[in-house]
């Protein structure tokens, strides 16, 4: 049996490739794609802690399910947002969006 | 009893996987003769006749010619984007055909979540296309590619619909427990409507006419395909045929009542085998026929069918399930609420169809235009 | 080592290659395909968690609408695959940050001592789910169907403009 | 008569019909093979095409292919946004789809109250797809 | 650096001259100067089993490969004046081209033989040369009808190529103004024989 | 023709750049080697610049050093579908020049045959109207299956299944053989069974209603002022048929409608061939109840046909439209000056202005709709 | 839907009929009689040697001028076996040239020329363009053999372009008439 300790230090790798790609990246698109890569750690988390710690192991399972809904729908949102500032100022790079008003 | 081919379950699923594996490039290659055939009778002519008897070998030539053909890449193209898409075709294919029994003997794993497993994962092959199309740097193939992603994933949704329609009539994910369930009444005979719904979806999923719009050859011409050569092309025709085979397969199993209805449930092997081969075969056929016959719709009219018409009449179909479950009504309510809903389906596409310019939606700057010249 | 832990540290190392490639890709169509390869790895480490329920959901939502909504607002942006024009200058303290975030997660996570660890991962069975997500979990049930109806209202409304023509 | 099948149990009979014990673990071995197979089926017939094909360089043969013409202009250009709305569509549907299937294989067990919480949700989505729908979202335009 | 994209289009489009120089020409500058002919390789490039496979076994592999390749010829759907009509009519249910595993296919890519069928003006030769060379190799060509072996009936004007093998390597010519359709199936034979009595050559290129 | 200009608030909701696609002149739906570079954003068309020339050979300047009989076999190769329509033309021409009269029989026979290509070349439309559409070649097969009655039967009395050359000036090459009539009737019989065949895969169909209806309407006035001709313009409503406006041969002796249209779109021209081939088959089997015996070649023809000074245009209803040749004869044995009026160039000409603004899969079929034959375009 | 289901209907009547396919190879369609193949000479039995007498009308009237004539004395006038002062002394047709107009059939004075209607005439597929230039003894080889049992000589001759009995003035005029058109593009 797998210890838990290797799903932890998995989601650990993923949340701070995440991070890097958070504060690394300009591009919108991109930045967005790193936070996706954060919620993943954060789900294999919730799993892990659900299928190894927890009596009843769905809770954390439908935390996840949860989780992965509300990532999705944030995906779309985001993304509207960005092709809204693409739409407006034809600009899809986090660095050149700093006006708050156009 | 079980037919265990090897000891060990891992050893018995990789020999069976790899029968599969080994048995699909032969269906394709009949199923390029059978169809080519079955659309030369439809045609009023003789599809094959000289390479081996009848034509017999023609999908064996065509094998050899393409395997022996230059493999061109554009010089623009993206490589890996380009050459990894055709993986990214086929593999999920495979790994759907995992979960798809055929008969109770013939099968690789009976998953728990079978139905809702091969969703998912037919699901993947979408992002194949979107590659090819990106990858190949041609406006043919990136037209057809975009278009290949927005349709197979609008049909995707009355897919699984439907499929939730049967799984609530079952109350399992099993395939094995919903033909089981079906050994004195297909499920056909409760929700037509859901069947007519799979159908037309599948048929989408296919992208044969007349939901062709990806490949059309006289638009885009062959699509996300148009740049690939030689075998590397061949391979989106193996992903189409074999795919064509599990939607089949899987509408027989969950709509037609698998290897048991009409029979019993514990009727011999070879009886099983037959039923299926025969249930399966007249959705092929089917399929055949219809791209024989029908012409083309227009992206906008396939959009519109789909989120305008199958998917509310999916929602209807799951509600009447629904209501008739918890109530417990009565089954041949269920019958009745589905056909019904059905054949106003039916009536409305007519209705739209015929009425003048309702499915056509010039896209806005016609009447500038016309105002204009 | 079981055979178990040997598929986790395959399907971990394909995952974390996901993830590398998702950051440090120069194509951001690259990098959308990358994150495909991340998101089935941690499909994989679900299935090794023993939840095949969430495995498949990840496969469905990730595997192919987000990744194919991503690829689309790719294409749609345009963003082209110019070198350096997608990292900022900002990237070496972005790795510093991010290294240090994550030796201290992993030495904090290897030196608890997990408590209640059970020897055996409970396997979820997709009807346990139903049950608690209609019973138990219903009001957030019906919140995230407003969340996603939310979602869907915005997201026309921002791509197509306030009037929606 | 299914609903009372189902009731009753009788469905946890029926399961029995499952030739082999659907051990999670043991099925997706069975992908994960199935995946291998799948990529050396393809890896093979590419490596065949490279043994047996000629390979002949020549000046435009890597030339986009544009009916004959050379490409106007850049090829890998931007799709349009109808594309995208599409996609979120396609999302959130499949999301209401993540939670459908549990509620199908369980909402007869649950009763009444589990299906009128589907009903409200399926509502409130319809919602939103007729927003949609008379924001002309679906009509490609 | 801002990605803003080129509205190279708009700007152009307020004057309709500059966009047609814009949009047609430059393909067209391209054009002209392609038109020194394909040279002849009948060996059609190399193929690696020439060097790995021992040169008993190849025999046996050459006649396979060539009959594979003789009984799926795929022409590129490629009209280009009257002849294509016959051409057609030959692809159709009364004279069915299918019987011989041969369909056309729309890409080049795609083909393997290249029915040249009519007239080939000096405008036409560079795309007709360039959907010749697009096609991945093995490849062959039928010169089908009087305009494309020489110029036929047009052969006085100087718009027109005198015979489309100026430009690229031609295996088989069909005489007649159209030729009729069986004369095609009989070129299509013809090019079948070819292909096997030249099976030894192909992919061994010096 | 004015330009558009091209940001149209509301309809472009996120600014595409729009990209140009070539379609041609390698392309399965332009039917020869026709290009247009169509200008697509997203998958609406905003623009399209046709380009034509690439099937330029000389067919107007080569006929003015031949003499007049080897310049029927250019008109043949001018509109390659309707060939006896293009020789009707020309030898009416030069017997209109020249003052001969042809017989009485050659009349029918002419007619008749010019009748007959008409159907084969409608067929030729519909067939490939139908893989425009995206039929996967069935309507193709059926149309070409009755095409070959009809070209084998043109065999049997010409001796070439499609270049002819048969009609000449004063009458027919040679008389046609004696089991005209009934093998005649045999091939009537054949096409009207095959139509049948055509009308129920096609005119009926829900599919082609929901893609052809409404779609590229034209105006009456439109169609005038593009000068457009033949089906295009019928389907506008105005019936205009040159065989009934001006009849030329001896169209005046029979009886036929002229199929018009209502709406001007796409699918009334369909409809329209298809009709015209019921009237070709009406004029058909008129022409053979009172088919006269007697010479099919004027008497007195000299050797070497000389047609005196003069100048004539001289035009017919081909199946594509307005056919027409005019002509300056300086007394020699060549004509002087020969220029062709191709019904598909005027037809063609409107294409930008039928299909700015709609789907790119609406351009392919109203490109169909059009029936060009290139070789009538560039010429 | 009705449309809908009306045409698979149609389809499916039509694989019902039988399949008009004619497999070419195996089982040939009749050539009709008057069936242009490429023009052969014909061969004078009675006399053992060609109708042709080299008077070149036919290739001056070819529009794609693809023949060359060259007429010699006959020697068998000599020996008196034949009335033909002149014969033809060779004969080179550019098959792949010809357009198959039939027009040297018409004017051909001595009925020495016809258009082949058999399937030699049809089945000419050559590797090489130079094998399609029919030199003296490949055009009357069909004839001479007996191959082509009844070529179709059109009933009024020539006739039809304005046959009068033949004088001199008229042929003088005819050969001035008639020049080669035009230059040749390439042989
Ligand atoms: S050879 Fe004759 S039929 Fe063929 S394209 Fe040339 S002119 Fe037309
Ligand atoms: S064939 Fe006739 S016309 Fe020609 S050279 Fe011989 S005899 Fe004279
Ligand atoms: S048939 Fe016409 S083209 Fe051919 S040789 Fe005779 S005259 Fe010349």
């Amino acid at each position: 049996m797998i210890p838990i300790d290797n799903f932890l230090v998995l989601s650990a790798i993923l949340f701070s490739l995440g991070m890097y790609g958070v504060l690394a990246r300009r591009n919108a698109v991109l930045i967005l794609m790193s936070v996706e890569l954060m919620l993943q750690a954060v789900v294999i988390n919730f799993i892990a802690f659900a299928v190894y710690l927890s009596p009843d192991a769905f809770t954390g399972v439908i935390f996840a399910v949860f989780v992965i809904v509300i990532a999705a729908a944030e995906v779309g949102l985001a993304l509207g947002i960005i092709l809204r500032v693409f739409r407006n100022r034809q600009i899809s790079n986090v660095d050149e969006a700093d006006l708050m008003k156009w | 009893m079980i037919l265990q081919i090897a000891g060990n379950v891992w050893a018995d699923a990789a020999v069976r996987m790899l029968i599969v594996s080994l048995l699909v490039p032969v269906g394709v290659i009949m199923l390029t003769w059978v169809e080519r055939k079955v659309i030369g009778r439809l045609q009023q002519r003789l599809g094959p006749m000289r390479v081996g008897p009848y034509g017999l070998l023609q999908g064996v030539a065509d094998t050899i010619k393409l395997i022996t053909k230059e493999d061109v890449r554009p010089n623009t193209a993206d490589r890996w984007t380009f050459e990894l898409a055709v993986f990214v075709i086929v593999v999920p294919v495979f790994m759907a055909a995992v979960a798809l029994p055929f008969t109770a003997d013939i099968f690789v794993r009976n998953m728990a979540l079978g139905l809702f497993y091969i969703l998912a994962v037919s699901g993947l092959g979408i992002v194949g296309f979107v590659m090819a199309g990106w990858g190949s740097d041609n406006k043919y193939a990136l037209l057809g590619g975009v278009r290949a992603g927005a349709q197979l994933i609008s049909y995707e949704i009355p897919l699984i619909l439907a499929a939730v329609a049967v799984a609530m009539l079952g109350q399992s994910l099993n395939l094995y427990t919903l033909v089981a369930l079906q050994d004195d009444t297909p499920f056909i005979a409760y929700q037509p409507l859901a069947f007519i719904i799979f159908a037309i979806a599948g048929l989408a999923e296919l992208y044969r006419q007349p939901f062709d719009i990806p490949v059309a050859e006289s638009e885009v011409v062959g699509g996300p395909s148009v740049e690939y050569s030689g075998i590397r092309w061949s391979m989106f025709q193996m992903a189409e045929f074999v795919s064509l085979v599990l939607i089949s397969v899987l509408a027989s199993l969950i709509f037609l009542g698998g290897w048991i209805w009409p029979f019993s449930a514990d009727n011999a092997g070879w009886l099983q085998a037959l039923l299926m081969a025969i249930k399966t075969t007249m959705f092929i056929l089917f399929f055949m026929w219809m791209r024989a016959t029908l012409p083309r719709l227009r992206i906008d009219q396939l959009m519109a069918l789909c989120w305008q018409i199958l998917l509310p009449f999916a929602f209807l179909q799951i509600i009447i399930n629904g209501l008739v479950l918890v109530y417990d009504w009565p089954d041949y309510t269920l019958t009745i609420l589905s056909g019904a809903a059905a054949i106003a389906m039916g009536t409305l596409v007519y209705q739209t169809a015929r009425r003048t310019g309702v499915l056509y939606q010039a896209p806005g700057i016609a009447q500038r235009v016309g105002s204009v010249l | 080592m079981t055979y178990e832990e040997g598929f986790f540290y395959v399907i971990a190392a394909v995952t974390v290659i996901g993830a590398l490639g998702v950051v440090t890709a120069k194509n951001v169509v690259h990098s959308a395909l990358f994150l495909i390869l991340a998101l089935l790895g941690v499909a994989a480490v679900f299935i090794l968690l023993a939840s095949e329920f969430l495995a498949i959901v990840q496969v469905l939502v990730y595997g192919g609408a987000v990744t194919i909504l991503i690829l689309f607002a790719m294409m749609l942006t345009r963003a082209r695959d110019v070198e350096g024009s997608l990292d900022g200058p900002q990237r070496p303290f972005a790795a510093l940050a991010a290294i240090t975030f994550m030796v201290t997660t992993i030495l904090a996570v290897t030196k608890t001592e997990w408590r209640g660890e059970t020897e055996e991962a409970t396997v979820v069975d997709i009807n346990q789910i139903g049950d608690a997500l209609f019973t138990t979990w219903s009001v957030p049930f019906e919140i995230a169907s407003l969340v996603l109806m939310v979602a869907l209202i915005g997201a026309i409304i921002l791509a197509r403009g306030e009037e929606g023509e | 008569m299914l609903a009372s099948l189902v009731a009753n149990g009788t469905i946890t009979q029926i399961k029995d019909f499952a030739p082999v014990i659907s051990d999670v673990f043991d099925d997706y071995i069975a992908v994960l093979i199935a995946t291998i197979l799948g990529f050396v089926l393809v890896g093979t017939a590419l490596i065949g095409n490279l043994v047996l094909s000629p390979r002949q360089k020549t000046e435009h043969k890597g030339v986009t292919y544009e009916c004959g013409m050379l490409t106007i202009g850049r090829s890998r250009a931007q799709v349009h946004f109808r594309y995208y709305l599409f996609a979120i569509l396609f999302l959130i549907f499949d999301i209401e789809a993540v939670f459908l299937f549990p509620w199908a294989v369980s909402f007869v067990r649950l009763g009444e109250q589990a299906f009128w919480e589907m009903m409200v949700f399926i509502g409130i989505l319809a919602f939103g797809l007729a927003y949609a729908w008379k924001k002309g979202v679906l009509r490609w335009r | 650096m801002t990605d803003r994209p080129k509205i190279e289009v708009y700007e152009v489009k307020d004057d309709p001259q500059l966009s047609r120089s814009d949009i047609i020409s430059p393909g067209l500058r391209r054009e002209i100067k392609s038109l020194e002919p394909v040279p002849n390789d009948p060996s059609q490039g190399n193929a690696a089993y020439r060097q790995i496979l021992p040169g008993i076994m190849q025999m046996p592999a050459d006649w396979l490969i060539a009959w594979g390749r003789k009984s799926s010829l795929w022409p590129l759907t490629f009209g280009l004046a009257c002849c294509a009509i016959e051409m057609i009519s030959t692809f159709m249910a009364r004279h069915d081209l299918d019987r011989f595993g041969i369909v056309p296919w729309p890409s080049p890519r795609q083909s393997d033989v290249m029915i040249v069928s009519g007239t080939v003006t000096k405008k036409m030769a560079p795309a007709v040369k360039l959907l010749y060379e697009q096609m991945p190799s093995p490849k062959w060509v039928i010169s089908m009808g009087a305009c494309a072996t020489n110029g036929g009936p047009y052969t006085r004007y100087d718009r027109v190529l005198q015979g489309v093998d100026k430009i690229i390597p031609v295996d088989v010519y069909v005489p007649g103004c159209p030729p009729r359709p069986e004369a095609l199936m009989d070129a299509f034979m013809a090019l079948q024989r070819k292909i096997m009595e030249e099976r030894g050559k192909i992919g061994k290129s010096a | 023709m004015a330009t558009i200009d091209y940001t149209i608030p509301g309809e472009r909701d996120l600014e595409t750049v729009d990209i140009h696609v070539n379609v041609g002149p390698q392309h399965p739906a332009t039917h020869g080697v026709f290009r247009m570079v169509l200008t697509v954003d997203g998958e609406v068309v905003t623009d399209v610049d046709p380009v034509i020339g690439y099937m330029h050979r000389g067919n107007e300047k080569l006929p003015e050093n031949c003499d007049y009989r080897q310049v029927i076999g250019y008109h043949d190769r001018t509109d390659y579908l309707a060939q006896f329509n293009t020789e009707h033309c020309f030898v009416e021409a030069v017997e209109k020049l020249t003052g001969i009269v042809p017989t009485e029989r050659s009349q029918y026979i002419r007619v008749i045959l010019a009748e007959l290509n008409r159907i084969t070349s409608h067929l030729m439309f519909v067939g490939a109207f139908g893989t425009d559409l995206g039929v996967f070649g069935t309507s193709f097969m059926y149309a070409f299956r009755d095409r070959e009655y009809v070209q084998e039967f043109f065999e049997e009395i010409t001796g070439e299944r499609m270049m002819y050359n048969y009609f000449r000036p004063g009458g027919v090459a040679w008389d046609v053989p004696e089991n005209f009539t009934e093998r005649c009737n045999q091939v009537v019989g054949q096409i009207k069974r095959g139509l049948e065949d055509l009308h129920g895969l096609l005119s009926n169909n829900e599919v082609v209603l929901a893609r052809c209806r409404g779609l590229s309407r034209v105006t009456v006035d439109d169609a005038i002022n593009w000068g457009l001709s033949g089906p295009l313009l019928r389907a506008t409503g105005l019936a205009h048929d040159i065989r009934k406006t001006e009849p030329y041969s001896i169209y005046d002796r029979f009886d036929f409608d002229i199929p018009v249209g209502t709406e001007g779109d796409v699918l009334d021209r369909m409809m329209i061939r298809l009709e015209e081939m019921k009237q070709s088959v009406r004029i058909i089997e008129q022409a053979l109840r009172d088919l006269p015996q007697g010479p099919t070649m004027a008497e007195g023809m000299k050797r070497i046909l000389r047609v005196p000074e003069g100048e004539i245009y001289m035009r017919v209803e081909s199946p594509r439209g307005e056919y027409g040749v005019y002509m300056v004869a300086t007394g020699t044995d060549k004509p002087y000056r020969h220029k062709v009026r191709g019904a598909s160039f005027c037809n063609l000409s409107a294409l930008r202005a039928m299909s700015v603004g709609h789907y790119l899969a609406d351009v392919v079929i109203i490109l169909g709709s059009i029936d060009i034959v290139l070789c009538e375009v560039d010429r | 839907m009705l449309g809908i289901l009306k045409a698979m209907g149609t389809t499916v009547r039509a694989a019902m009929r039988r399949p008009v396919t004619v497999q070419y190879p195996t089982e040939k369609k009749v050539l009709p009689h008057r069936s242009r193949g490429l023009p052969v000479l014909l061969w004078d039995f009675d006399k053992d040697e060609p109708f042709c007498t080299g008077c070149q009308v036919c290739a001056r009237y070819c529009p794609v001028d693809c023949m060359t004539v060259t007429m010699k004395d006959n020697p068998k006038k000599a020996t008196g076996k034949s009335s033909r002062k002149k014969i033809v002394d060779d004969f080179f047709i550019d098959y792949a040239r010809c357009m198959r107009c039939d027009i040297c059939v018409e004017v051909c004075n001595f009925d020495a020329i016809v258009m082949n209607n058999t399937w030699e005439g049809v089945e000419l597929s050559r590797y090489d363009r130079q094998d399609l230039v029919m030199d003296l003894d490949t055009l009357l080889k069909q004839s001479h053999t007996g191959q082509l049992k009844d070529p179709f000589r059109e009933p009024m001759g020539v006739a039809h372009s304005g046959w009068s009995p033949k004088s001199e003035e008229e042929d003088a005029e005819a050969a001035a008439a008639a020049k080669p058109p035009g230059e040749g593009g390439e042989g």
